[in-house]
């Protein structure tokens, strides 16, 4: 019941779907952050590329479950060839899980798992794996010991507390004398995550570095330190990339940042949703990757690849 | 005079009850007393105290100090339920009805009987009692209509009832007549005279003191809220009540009946008509002019002015000012044409009381106090604000007070002043007199000849007919939205106005 | 306004022989104008219909039993909270612990059924009751201590927000364990009927509602306070009294929503809820209740959400791209409340 | 309630004599009066003293030049915002487009700079137009099709928020090679003086709130507006033109918000701005404003802004428990208000 009466589903919106295209619905985490818009770009690109149409949305922000819950059952009800998911809550998707696949409709999951036998694949980020490479960055650079304080995006959300433990837990295993003085959550906001860092600077006047577990956190750190007059003094590790945290990295005021590949999320679970629907095999898991990028390999091509502005 | 047995059953004695507002002494030491089956009025000028003891009783404000006595015994009066526990029931001044709710669950708000558990409200209940209510008190209103959407007049005539339905024993009615016209206020009064044969003890405020001689038993004076006088009411001159009440001798009532002279036509109004009421109305105003309008309740005078100065929109007729049409589509182009409107009900369209009284009387000319950055020079204004306050004698401790702490007369009077100063070449004045003392009319009426002297010209519309034949030099007479008569002063009296005011032969209001 | 009183006075006068001070309802005594106020209740959705007609054209997928009843699951929470709010409102009052207060009752109904193991029914009670205890705060804090409805019920959405994720340590709690939970949301409980439970939660809370609203006294003084509270005073009802009851009522549903919402997703979400409180008083308020009290209606409360759901639904349906959905919404709901505003100036 | 305004207005009034709409407080003309009445202005800020106080104590970090400066530095946009609203909230409104309207107006600062090369002097200015032109199409939604003000600004803020999406293409821009902009927030026009010009312009906008508040016509009829808007407009003002002025200038303030957040973030953030309007709501409120309308003051939304703001800072410098920092904030929100409401209570 997929595929026949799509014709007259799609319309306007920029996939707009001309005659017998295939229609690929993302239901993302997040939509108006950078990095949702490059995941975005990325399954566009796949679209392209495979001669389908896809839809992308998700939630204002990763604390609503109930928004994207409600944005995955519309997008069932349109009746879809096949459907990405990157899920704020799996437990919650369950039954939805179900329903998609009582519609023979196939489930690509993206950003991180869906506990369910429903998705074909999984392409996503190890966040916590990459949040301790993060901490072992910070690590040597502040020379094994210190005060280190972190902004956070969100206190609940997967990648929040994927990206916060991964940090705390390499520290607290590897890096006797490096202490994590304050955690504080600015909400990805740009604004309140400068807030947030200045009131850390104040209160720990000894602090050796700040880990910035987004864009806007990270980038809230920065603008901290920019106000404060204090660049340099403060060693900052970010997460993600845009534009002002590569700014920030050639300009010395941040050491450096791990970035995850959002371009190729959505290019991998595109491309996985349509192997699927050809009948072709899928591997269980695509990993995405992440890397290290600072001052000496951000020209890299590799890095270029994945970095977006 | 008193009837029933007990005769000398001292219901209510008031002993020395003092209470004093912020800046204000209220009241001082006021002695007062009421048996059963009399009338006792209390009368006084504007601000003397005469609603702040009636609240006392009512249980809104606390006495500072001094006893209070039903029934010989001593009662504490902590709030309404506490007063209406003892049989206290009052008709307030301000009128205080809740206008999303129909008439019948104003009436008997926080007494509905109850059904299912004492969950439900019986609707039907409600209305019944309303409708016998209405019936014995000759009431022709349908109890389920919203009381927002009544006239003012009614929502009066819905506080009466809304009190009289206590069946209390003690019965407290203040400026009960101030929004009624006299036919209502004959119903008014046999109502008054039923309930003194039943034995109920009315205390009845009125600054229309011709009413005390047909209603009222013993009459008490107050000043300055001190206690000055009781007398008996049929042995007393009203010139001895007047002077007890003002504090000096009032120079006699008697004086020329205007003349018209004034030639020069300002405003013509022409075929004004609108779906709800008005059916043709036109009529000219002359230059120096005060041109009075008579008619019965829901006669369609307010409905003039308000289309007029461009609060309601008309849906036909010209008005011509100064030889040209203009369209005038809201008071603030009036106001910029230069005519002004105080409409009859101050709460609603007159004050912003939670605004200090220097605010209020400069709302409407603060343009005229303004540089030319847009920055009101307020050192200025406040002068005038402070004359007006002084020539019109409004009693409040600063312009810096409340308007809302102020006493309805005294309210009245700020609205008045907020009009006079905006120095409008026509002035249409709706009721401008409601609730105002007697020598304050007086006053009111001096300013309103010294007005049209310096050639301004004045539509005055007013439901007490010895007003209008006292000011108007012309005087327009309306019914059921048509005008029925315009005359010269020198061919009215009250007669020929009420044959007027009745064309149609239909009365109005509370009717039996 | 005007109006009103004019059509009555006409014919109300006429037929009476002059009665000046006749009724002003429009002419409630008519065969004429009942019809005519019927025809008002109908067109009441006209909004809804048209927006409904539009999307059907659009999308073939909009008119199916499954998306409806999908339309109808989204509005359920929003729809829920929005109907006690009503209450308040009416009075009014605002109520901006919505969404925090329903998450903290979420995660309380976590705590009694996961964590503390009580019997279903007993744990479900317990999570409206904490709604009831919340709103029941906020009417103290309003009616003893004179805080304003505005600050009073801020502070409870932060305080709310905050004990949310302090109590369940900022972590979800799923109720994967507790049988026959996840089906007080999704569960069918009339056969035939493929509604889910969460929907017929909401038509039954409409109509307790409606009842109250119209008939009880709670509704009658509800009406009076937001029309007039110093007259409703000086007649001798208790404010304090009635408003802590109306806003525990609201507290209530709130309550219910909470666990409606957990039940749908089989989780108590603790950092989920903010924004919701502006959602259900715009619902409240383009059903045509007004901030300022005194007026309102629980079925147009219902109306009000059903718009905002039909609305966003239809564009996801349409896949409209994300950005615009919301400026649509925007435009959406300014047209719904003029044409609404248009239509009762004529009507009225 | 009625005293903030007092003290305000008061304030104000003390230059010149006296000011518009002051309350009604007794003996004001008595030197005892006067007395109670400075006492009382300084009382206004007892909360805020008390806080500071507190803090200072619990953490040394508190009271650093470097940290007030700060704290004043992230209530800036807030403030701002607040102040331009507390007219709006004064004749009877509101406004909810707050913040995504300042997104929109950044996000075309960026456009103009960036996109258009435009000097700085003017597109910071088309910025600020931007705003106020945002204000303007609330202001006549609501004087001219009579649309109520939180329809109508809810409307405009997801309007807003969908449009600085589109606009910027879900990308934030960036200000790096527009020379100087940052300084608008950043820089010190005082040379001596070590506070950031956004705080410089905070202060600034204040002394102008407060004229315009206490000594315009357009104060004046702000206060009259939300007094009685029936009887304002019998006494000559024109309803519609002044609520569209007001609602503009509301708007030009949240131009300038938007300019002075850009230039401290170097970008305009096109996804930020959601909740900004609850938050500058509840500084007014704070700020003894009442939501009612007829009553309020400048430098109490001033006050109201840096209680939030020193809260907030001073928790974080404890490093209390974000979780924790809601509830207190949430907490310290009720009892500044309530202490504010029996100081008022005794003192007029
Ligand atoms: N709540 C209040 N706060 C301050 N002053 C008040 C308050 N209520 C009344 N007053 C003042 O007390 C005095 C007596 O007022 P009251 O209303 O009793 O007069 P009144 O005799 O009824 O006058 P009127 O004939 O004008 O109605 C007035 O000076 C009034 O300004
Ligand atoms: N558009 C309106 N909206 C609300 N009330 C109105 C409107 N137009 C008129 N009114 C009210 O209706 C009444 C109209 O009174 P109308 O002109 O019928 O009688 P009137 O001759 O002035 O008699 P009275 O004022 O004694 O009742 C006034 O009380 C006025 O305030
Ligand atoms: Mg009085
Ligand atoms: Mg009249």
């Amino acid at each position: 019941a997929c595929s026949d009466d799509d014709a007259g589903t799609a319309s306007g919106g920029d996939g707009g779907g001309d005659g017998g295209q295939r229609h690929i619905a993302l239901v993302s985490k997040g939509f108006q952050h950078q990095f949702w818009q490059a995941v975005r770009d990325g399954a566009e690109q796949a679209a392209d590329e495979f001669g389908v149409d896809v839809s992308f949305e998700g939630p204002d922000s990763e604390a609503e479950v109930a928004q994207q819950i409600d944005q995955l059952q519309t997008a069932i009800d349109r009746n879809p060839d096949a459907l990405g998911f990157a899920a704020l809550d799996s437990q919650a998707a369950a039954p939805l899980m179900e329903e998609a696949a009582s519609r023979d409709i196939p489930v690509v999951a993206f950003d991180s798992g869906v506990e369910s036998d429903v998705p074909v694949t999984t392409a996503a980020t190890d966040n916590t794996a990459a949040a301790a490479l993060a901490a072992e960055r910070m690590v040597e650079l502040i020379g094994g010991e210190g005060q280190v304080g972190l902004v956070v995006h969100d206190q609940t959300s997967v990648t929040g507390v994927e990206r916060r433990d991964g940090f705390v837990e390499y520290i607290e295993e590897n890096a006797p004398d490096v202490e994590i003085v304050d955690i504080q959550y600015g909400g990805g906001d740009h604004l309140e995550s400068t807030n947030v860092a200045t009131a850390m600077i104040q209160a720990y006047p000894d602090l050796k570095g700040i880990y910035g577990a987004n864009e806007g956190s990270a980038i809230g750190v920065v603008n901290a330190v920019k106000e404060l007059g204090i660049e340099g003094e403060i060693t900052i590790v970010g997460f993600d990339s845009g534009q002002a945290q590569i700014d920030a990295i050639n300009d010395g005021i941040m050491a450096g940042a791990i970035t995850q590949n959002p371009v190729g999320i959505g290019y991998e679970t595109v491309k996985a949703a349509v192997m699927a629907l050809d009948g072709e095999d899928v591997p269980e898991t695509i990993d995405t990757g992440f890397f290290w990028y600072d001052t000496s390999n951000i020209d890299d091509d590799e890095i270029q690849a994945v970095l977006y502005e | 005079m008193r009837q029933g047995a007990d005769v000398d059953q001292q219901l209510l004695t008031i002993n020395g009850v003092s209470k004093a507002f912020p800046g204000v002494r209220a009241l001082h030491e006021v002695n007062f007393d009421l048996t059963s089956g009399e009338v006792h009025a209390l009368v006084g000028e504007n601000g003397a105290g005469k609603s702040t003891l009636m609240k006392v009783l009512a249980g809104i404000h606390r006495p500072d100090a001094g006893t209070i006595r039903v029934d010989g015994r001593t009662v504490e009066i902590d709030g309404p339920q506490a007063a209406q526990d003892l049989g206290i029931s009052i008709i307030h001044q301000e009128l205080s009805l809740m206008p999303d709710l129909t008439i019948a669950e104003n009436i008997y708000i926080g007494r509905e009987r109850r059904r299912g558990l004492g969950f439900f409200v019986d609707e039907k209940d409600l209305n019944r009692r309303a409708g016998e209510l209405f019936e014995r008190l000759g009431i022709v209103l349908d109890p389920r209509s919203r009381v927002g959407d009544l006239l003012v007049a009614q929502q009066q005539v819905v506080e009466i009832a809304k009190a009289l339905s206590f069946d209390a024993r003690i019965l407290i009615m203040d400026e009960p007549t101030a929004a009624l016209t006299e036919s209502e206020t004959e119903t008014l009064f046999r109502l008054i005279r039923d309930l003194k044969q039943h034995g109920t003890g009315i205390i009845y405020i009125s600054h229309r003191l011709e009413e005390l001689k047909a209603v009222a038993d013993r009459i008490t004076v107050m000043r300055d809220g001190t206690y000055i006088d009781t007398l008996p009411a049929a042995e007393t001159d009203l010139r001895h009540v007047i002077s007890l009440m003002v504090g000096r001798q009032i120079r006699d009532e008697t004086r020329p009946r205007p003349k018209t002279s004034a030639t020069e036509t300002v405003l013509q109004v022409r075929g004004l008509s609108t779906k709800r009421l008005l059916r043709d109305v036109g009529f000219d105003l002359r230059k120096g002019e005060i041109l009075g309008f008579a008619g019965l309740m829901g006669a369609g005078r307010t409905e003039v002015a308000r289309a007029v100065c461009g609060a309601d929109k008309a849906d036909a007729g010209e008005i011509i000012l100064h030889g040209k049409p203009v369209a005038i589509n809201s008071p603030a182009e009036a106001a910029q044409l230069g005519i002004g409107y105080l409409s009859e009900d101050r709460k609603r369209f007159g004050l912003m009381l939670d605004q200090d009284v220097h605010f209020n009387i400069l709302i409407s000319s603060v343009q005229q106090y303004a540089n030319a950055t847009g920055l009101v020079r307020d050192e200025q204004a406040r002068l005038e604000s402070q004359r007006y306050v002084d020539t019109l004698k409004i009693k409040t401790p600063s312009i810096r007070q409340r308007t809302k702490n102020l006493s309805g007369g005294n309210q009245q009077k700020v609205v008045i002043a907020k009009w006079l100063l905006r120095d409008c070449e026509i002035l249409i004045f709706d009721e401008p007199t409601r609730g105002i003392d007697v020598g304050a009319k007086e006053e009111i009426y001096d300013l309103l000849n010294s007005l049209a002297e310096q050639g301004k010209s004045i539509i005055m519309i007013s439901s007490e007919l010895p007003e209008v034949l006292r000011l108007a030099h012309r005087i327009v007479v309306m019914c059921e939205g048509r005008v029925t008569g315009i005359l010269d002063n020198a061919d009215a009296d009250q007669e020929v106005l009420m044959d007027y005011a009745t064309r149609s032969g239909v009365h109005g209001g509370i009717a039996t | 306004m005007k109006p009103v009183d004019t059509a009555e006075r006409a014919s109300g006068g006429d037929a009476s022989g002059g009665t000046p001070g006749a009724p002003a309802e429009a002419g409630t005594r008519s065969p004429l104008g009942l019809l005519r106020r019927q025809l008002q209740q109908i067109l009441a959705f006209a909004s809804l219909i048209v927006l409904a007609g539009f999307f059907s054209i659009a999308s073939s997928n909009f008119l199916t039993w499954s998306n409806i009843s999908g339309i109808l699951l989204s509005t359920a929470v929003i729809g829920i909270l929005a109907l006690g709010t009503t209450f308040v409102i009416i009075t009014g009052g605002i109520e901006l612990s919505l969404g925090t207060g329903m998450t903290l009752a979420a995660v309380m109904t976590g705590v009694f059924l996961v964590n503390l193991g009580w019997p279903l029914a007993v744990g479900v009670a317990g999570g409206v009751l904490v709604g009831a205890l919340i709103g029941f705060i906020n009417g103290v804090n309003i009616a003893f201590l004179k805080i304003p409805p505005f600050i009073a019920t801020l502070a409870m959405m932060l305080i709310a927000e905050g004990l949310a994720l302090v109590i369940s340590d900022a972590a979800p709690i799923y109720f994967t364990d507790v049988p026959g939970f996840n089906d007080i949301s999704r569960g069918n409980l009339v056969p035939g009927l493929d509604l889910p439970n969460a929907v017929l939660i909401l038509f039954a809370l409409t109509v307790v509602g409606a009842v109250i609203l119209n008939k009880s006294i709670l509704g009658r003084y509800t009406f009076a306070i937001g029309s007039n509270e110093e007259a409703a005073g000086i007649s001798g009802i208790s404010i304090r009294k009635w408003k802590i009851i109306v806003y525990t009522l609201s507290g209530a549903f709130m309550g219910i929503a909470g666990v409606v919402l957990a039940a749908r997703l089989n989780s108590a979400q603790p950092s989920l809820g903010v924004g919701y409180e502006l959602q259900a008083i715009a619902a409240v308020v383009i059903g045509g209740t007004s901030l300022q009290g005194g007026k309102g209606s629980i079925v147009g409360t219902l109306i009000g959400a059903l718009i905002v759901g039909t609305v966003t639904n239809g564009l996801r349906i349409m896949s409209v791209p994300q950005e615009w959905q919301t400026v649509i919404i925007g435009l959406v709901i300014l047209v719904a409340v003029y044409t609404d505003i248009l239509r009762r100036g004529k009507g009225g």
